[in-house]
């Protein structure tokens, strides 16, 4: 933590960049974000467990951008939220500067998106043990049981955005889900509502999805709708080999292989 | 030791004894036990198939669901005819479910439609092919005319066995035990089948063709796998001559009793002295 | 509010045997936004149609559905129709109660109203519908020809002789296709070489023609009037600028023993070679797989004997780029050999041949100077028996079709056997005689009843050999089915007609569709013969399906007219069904967020990027746009985008939209 | 009891399957009235959300199909299409919803009668199925809210 708190000074104080976006604590025991501009704001920065936002989500953010040029924290998602957008033309190596932080704890300089690239080639998307066991515990259900156990876990849903919000790829300005020509999907929370903006976004998020659970963390009800993109996420690794983002091999769904495989289709 | 279910069907317990007797003795010989399914039945192949559906479909179930409560996975069917019945019945069923539900209320049994049909060229070419040629104690170093018949191998979309106009597996296997196979032209001509009993003047021309050509192009031997082909084309061998108008003395045996000889099992337990055209290689 | 009219086509009884039309008519009349309905016999006929421009002036409609046929069919007819009253023609659409309704369903209330659900489907979509202009695109007025057989060669000559450009594309190292190859053509017994010849000659040298031999279609790009294909001019190892054609290499070339493919494999010819004597153009190739030079580094004898100069073993492939404003497929067929059938010995009968070795035999320039010999023993055949449908009409054969041609050259065949070999016999083995056509049944008569050729209906059930002899087994099917034994020496199989190897990969580097037997499918059985679905591409020939020379070069010259036509004006209308990237207000300009996702789906690179810059030039954001030229209207793009920021026009998210919220209202 | 007649939406493309449907028509080959097309330009066009809405406005099945491989009339619409559908089935199968209601195949123009097959087997399979009551259930409550709202 030091050497970042370093590091974040010597940016700011040559004008590198004008704000350093980080952690600080939060009221009862949590995190927030920080936008420090200067050494009293980069004395507050923290780095725990606790901190779960994905702070990518706020390279895209009109506010943040009009600060100036940011330098993030940036833990392992927040690289992989880095490269995703990069690839998306949403974000630009040049305007602003990347302190990674290993598993460790420790700084990692990075001087290219090229470079994270490769550093995040060392440390493979992947769920850990108890996540695998939820969706193994999920898809061993019956059909009946599996479309029962979403309808009661999204009926729980107000569409409160939040999960929209917290996502690092989800930087539209207008959200399908605001679309009223046609209305995709119903203003109001209901279960068939809840049951498409859910499905939608996870579609939406195919091969796109960077892991963080940030979606989860941020939903005020603990639905498990991060399982939605994670299944998404095993089938474009398991189907087609997808490892992570990347900066040149093309979105998921919008290349494909001729000799793609499938078995359904008659 | 293995074991396969194994249908003899009638021809081999009456006419063709030694068609039987070769078949469990080279089965023997390279390391299969064949075990009769219990109180098997007529596979159909007289009348039944051409008078009613049902019934032609209900024999052969009847055999295959017996084999099934045996568990067998595969059963070996010698004789053509029985073999081209029951695979079509199982082909039929499989592609039937209502008639499925029919036979299998007909003959009191549950029938799946499982078990894997095969004639004896099907197990030589999965069990022995690779052993065979070690096994070989005296090549059979003849010039040999192999005869398939017309219900080896037809109809080709549901056996799926061999090519319909010029049938080569009989002579890829007796070329490893040593034979010359010949290139002729009546490989899959009419022997007459069904007329051996009423119309032997119409066998002896259509078998005599057969016959005539085989022995004018050189063969020492004639080869069957079906035990009609064989009686008419040894039975009738007078009604054969009287055709061509000369005599032939070329036997007609059949591939096990081939395979036999050259894995040096006695000429008594391949039941070579059953036959009329006496066989006099060895 | 839209005030939509419904008109409802009986189509003669078409559809209202099985369709009540005037209940669907006025169940239409009742639904919302709907002014007008009516039904009627025939809304495709003139008074059908004025019906429709009456209503649309005395209704002030602003919408049309045409509940009919297809709109495959007659939607440019309506939207025509439309249009010459005062419409939008984009404001008509079809609602496809024929096609997909009245002829797949027996006459009931389901079908009636599952006709009302189609028309309640179509007037939601046309609720949707916006006012359209079409795209104006100019037009490149060069032609390519690919494959020049005597349709390339006839399609060529009349799209110049029209003025315009034409590139002729044929793989083989000459032009001249199967009529080259053949004797004496049907039913005037001319010879084919002497009337094919002056009209190769002519292409060669004709001004507006640039011949491309022993070259193939790479891949074609584009749309009709701006297509840009890509040739691949296979290295032919010869400098034809300086080569004389006087033969001296191939005379010398010591790789004698390689199979002609003109005359069907019945003689050999040289590495080095022109396919036949009066090949255009009469200079020769190497065929790289069989020299001895690229197969081991040595040999070069053409080189030291060539006098010109013009052998150059390093010639390579060369790709060139061509805009072109439209294309004609002539690439033709190919005829099964006798290794397809078994029952006549596998190929392995050096006497039993196919029709088209036989043309060889006839040939007077061909491996026996037009004199009937056997390719066994070189032996005049006394006994002759001609297998027609061999492996046509054959449904076990995967060939059910009629292969058309045979009937008529195995007649031809058996007449000049006759007329070369006084005292030979032939027989025939037929299904039926097929000989419609000008003058056919009586050149048949002829071959039956002067020439005493025996015509036996039946068909061989084997052929073997013994004793140097063909033994032809078939039945008499005129005579109670009696069976058949003929000795013969030669037998000539009148193999099926299929179309050419590869001709699946080339209509999918084209976009065109092809049937079940990979022949090039017309845009309509009827009614359009020569178009494919993809404008801009015609067909003419064997390639869409079997066909004799007269039926070739009619359609040749029927797809040269088309051709001709679309070159008649310099730029075209292009229909205006493509992609749009929406727009807004500042400060967002569009919901695109510029993810570009959009540009890699794109299968035409139509998709740019467009950058929104304020006074001062700088870029406030980066936006998707669709290049109207090269966007086809696939929508491939709409379905991607996560903000539903670009749609399609005709096809609009709003219209599929409210197109399924119809049709499950009910 | 009357059988059940299950709602069956087709989405076709323009070229291939819709032309193929065509086809079916022309050598009137009869098949279930259940089915009805509507047109897409390409398969590649098709939004995964109709299928959706589809289910969420009472369909009972719903059948996608366009062009083979290789014969897409834009190249590679059916690609890009197939890609969406290994995806979007997966999801749907892991949300509890019945994939057996979806039918995908390849029609192409000339295969008029591989068409009837198609809506005849799915109408006959989606029958067996039954009502997709589960979908309708979450669906009506929308209705309900509707009318009381």
């Amino acid at each position: 933590m030091v050497d970042i708190k370093k590091k974040a000074n010597e940016l700011l104080a040559a004008n590198a960049v004008q704000v350093v976006i980080g952690f600080e604590e939060g009221t009862s025991g949590k995190s927030r974000a920080i936008f420090a501009q200067d050494a009293a704001g980069v004395d507050k920065l923290i780095f725990n467990s606790q901190c779960v936002l994905n702070l990518a989500v706020y390279l895209t953010k009109h506010e943040i951008k009009k600060l100036g040029k940011p330098a993030i924290i940036a833990p392992l998602p927040v690289m992989r939220a880095i490269i995703q957008l990069a690839s998306e033309f949403q974000i630009k190596e040049s305007e602003m500067a990347v302190l990674g932080v290993s598993p460790e704890g420790k700084l990692v300089e990075f001087q290219t998106f090229a470079a994270i690239e490769s550093y995040l080639k060392d440390f493979k998307i992947a769920m850990d043990e108890k996540e695998k066991e939820i969706l193994a515990k999920i898809s061993n259900m019956s059909l009946s049981e599996r479309f029962d156990f979403w309808m009661q876990e999204l009926g729980e849903c107000f569409k409160c955005y939040a999960c929209r919000a917290a996502c690092p790829m989800c930087y539209c300005h207008k959200c399908a889900v605001e679309q009223n020509k046609p209305q995709w999907i119903p203003v109001a929370a209901n279960n068939l509502g809840n049951l498409e903006w859910h499905a939608m976004r996870a579609m939406h998020l195919a091969g796109r999805c960077v892991n963080c659970d940030a979606c989860h963390n941020a939903c005020p009800k603990g639905i498990p709708l991060n399982f939605l993109t994670k299944l998404m996420m095993v089938d474009a690794k398991e189907i087609f080999g997808q490892d992570g983002p990347s900066l040149k091999d093309g979105h998921l769904l919008s290349t494909f292989k001729p000799n793609d495989k499938e078995n359904f289709i008659r | 030791m293995m074991t396969l279910g194994f249908y003899p069907g009638c021809s081999l317990t009456g006419s063709s004894r030694e068609y039987a007797e070769s078949v469990v003795a080279i089965s023997e010989a390279i390391g299969i036990e064949l075990k009769q399914i219990p109180d098997w039945n007529c596979c159909g192949a007289t009348a039944a198939h051409n008078l009613d559906k049902e019934l032609s479909l209900s024999l052969p179930a009847r055999i295959l669901a017996l084999a099934e409560k045996e568990g067998m996975e595969e059963i070996v069917v010698p004789c053509a005819a029985c073999y081209s019945r029951l695979t079509v019945a199982q082909h039929e069923l499989n592609h039937d479910e209502e008639m499925k539900t029919k036979v299998s209320s007909i003959i009191n049994m549950p029938y799946k439609g499982t078990v894997r049909i095969m004639n004896v060229i099907q197990m030589l070419q999965k069990y022995a092919v690779d052993k065979l040629t070690d096994l070989i104690k005296k090549p059979f170093e003849y010039k040999a005319a192999c005869y398939y018949g017309c219900l080896l191998v037809r109809p080709h979309e549901i056996l799926q066995f061999d090519r319909v106009e010029n049938p080569q597996t009989m002579d890829v296997i007796m070329s490893q035990i040593g034979a010359k196979p010949l290139d002729w032209a009546f490989k899959t001509e009419c022997c007459g089948a069904g007329f051996s009993v009423s119309q032997t003047k119409i066998v002896g021309k259509l078998s005599g063709k057969i016959v005539g050509d085989a022995v004018d192009r050189g063969a020492d031997v004639i080869i069957v796998a079906c035990p009609m082909c064989h009686s008419n084309l040894d039975m009738r061998r007078p009604q054969i001559e009287t055709y061509l108008q000369r005599k032939v003395q070329t036997p007609v045996i059949y591939i096990t009793q081939a395979i036999g000889l050259a894995l040096g099992i006695s000429r008594e337990k391949l039941g070579l002295q059953r036959h009329f055209v006496p066989v006099k290689i060895s | 509010m839209s005030r939509i009219g419904v008109f409802v086509c009986h189509c003669g009884e078409n559809i209202s045997a099985t369709v009540d039309v005037e209940k669907v008519a006025q169940v239409a009349g009742e639904m919302g936004d709907v002014a007008f309905s009516l039904d009627y016999k025939y809304m495709c006929s003139e008074p059908g149609q004025a019906l429709v421009q009456q209503a649309i002036k005395d209704h002030n409609l602003t919408g049309v559905v045409v509940s009919a046929c297809s709109p495959r069919m007659h939607e440019p007819t309506f939207r025509k129709a439309s249009a010459d009253a005062g419409l939008n023609p984009y404001m008509c659409e079809m609602a496809n109660i024929r096609e997909h309704c009245s002829w797949v369903h027996e006459r009931s209330e389901e079908t009636t109203e599952k006709a009302i659900d189609l028309v309640r489907m179509m007037v939601e979509k046309v609720k949707y519908d916006k006012p359209l202009e079409p795209i104006k695109v100019p037009i490149t007025k060069t032609a390519l020809v690919i494959g020049g057989g005597i349709a390339g060669i006839q399609t060529s000559l009349d799209i110049a002789n029209c003025g315009h450009k034409v590139i002729l594309v044929e793989k083989e190292p000459s032009i001249g296709g199967h009529m080259a190859q053949l004797s004496e053509t049907f039913p005037t017994l001319d010879c084919s070489q002497c009337i094919l010849s002056p009209r190769m000659v002519e292409v060669a040298q004709h001004p507006n023609i640039t011949l491309m031999t022993y070259s193939e279609l790479e891949s074609l790009e584009g749309y009709i009037g701006n297509f840009t294909a890509k040739i691949r001019k296979k290295a032919k190892s010869v400098d034809h600028s300086k080569c004389t054609g006087c033969g001296d290499c191939w005379n010398k070339c010591p790789s004698k023993k390689i199979p002609s493919e003109f005359n069907a494999g019945l003689e050999n010819r040289t590495a080095i070679y022109t396919p036949f004597p009066q090949a255009v153009p009469n200079k020769p190739v190497i065929d790289k797989a069989n020299c001895t030079y690229y197969k081991t580094g040595k040999c070069k004898i053409c080189e030291k004997f060539c006098k010109a100069g013009a052998i150059e073993y390093d010639l390579e492939d060369e790709i060139v780029e061509i805009p072109v404003g439209a294309l004609v497929i002539t690439t033709g067929f190919q005829v099964k050999g006798t290794d397809f059938f078994p029952e006549y010995g596998y190929g392995q009968y050096k006497d039993v041949i196919t029709g088209l070795q036989f043309e060889r035999l006839a040939s007077a320039s061909g491996p026996t100077l037009g004199e009937i010999r056997r390719p066994s023993d070189g032996k005049v055949p006394e006994k002759i028996v001609f297998i027609a449908c061999a492996g046509s009409r054959d449904e076990a054969k995967g060939i059910p079709y009629c292969s058309k041609i045979c009937c008529m050259y195995t007649a031809k065949h058996a007449m000049l056997y006759q007329h070369k070999v006084h005292t030979g016999k032939s027989y025939v083995f037929y299904m039926d005689i097929r000989s419609g056509g000008k003058n056919y049944e009586e050149f048949v008569r002829r071959a039956i009843e002067e020439d005493k050729v025996n015509y036996v209906r039946g068909r061989v059930s084997t052929v073997y050999e013994k004793n140097g002899k063909l033994i032809v087994k078939g039945a008499d099917t005129l005579m109670g089915g009696q069976p058949v034994e003929i000795e013969a020496d030669m037998v000539v199989l009148a193999t099926a007609s299929v179309s050419r190897c590869g001709s699946e990969d080339l209509a999918q580097k084209l976009h065109i569709s092809y049937d079940a037997y990979k022949f090039f499918a017309e845009a309509h059985p009827k009614l359009k013969p020569v178009e494919t679905n993809t404008a801009g591409i015609f067909l003419a020939g064997a390639c869409q399906a079997p066909k004799d020379i007269p039926e070739s070069v009619s359609m040749a010259s029927g797809a040269a007219v088309k051709v001709a036509g679309l070159f008649s004006k310099d730029e075209m209308s292009r229909e205006p069904i493509i992609a749009v990237v929406n727009r807004m207000a500042p400060p967002q300009f569009s919901s695109c967020v510029g993810c570009f996702l959009c540009q890699t789906a794109c299968p035409y690179n139509a998709i740019e990027r467009e950058e929104i810059k304020d006074r001062n030039g700088n870029v406030l954001k980066t936006l998707a746009k669709v290049n109207p030229g090269l966007c086809q209207g696939c929508g491939t793009c709409v379905a991607f985008c996560r903000t539903k920021s670009i749609d399609i026009q005709g096809f609009t998210n709003e219209q599929m939209y409210s197109e399924v919220m119809a049709l499950l209202n009910a | 009891m009357t059988e059940f007649e299950p709602k069956i939406v087709a989405f076709v493309c323009n070229w291939c399957t819709y032309a193929g449907a065509d086809l079916t028509g022309t050598s009137r080959i009869k098949y279930a009235t259940n089915v009805k097309l509507v047109r897409f330009p390409c398969t590649g066009r098709i939004d995964f959300m109709l299928l959706l809405k589809a289910f969420g406005e009472g369909a009972d099945g719903i059948i996608i199909s366009g062009c083979h491989p290789n014969d897409c009339h834009y190249t590679s619409g059916n690609f890009h299409a197939r890609r969406r559908w290994i995806m979007f089935r997966g999801l749907l199968n892991f949300l509890g919803i019945d994939t057996r209601r979806i039918q995908f195949s390849w029609v192409s123009a000339a295969e008029g009668g591989k068409w009837a097959d198609i809506v005849n087997s799915t109408v006959k399979s989606v029958r067996e199925l039954g009502p997709y009551n589960d979908y309708k259930k979450v669906a009506d409550f929308l209705e309900t809210e509707v009318t009381n709202g």
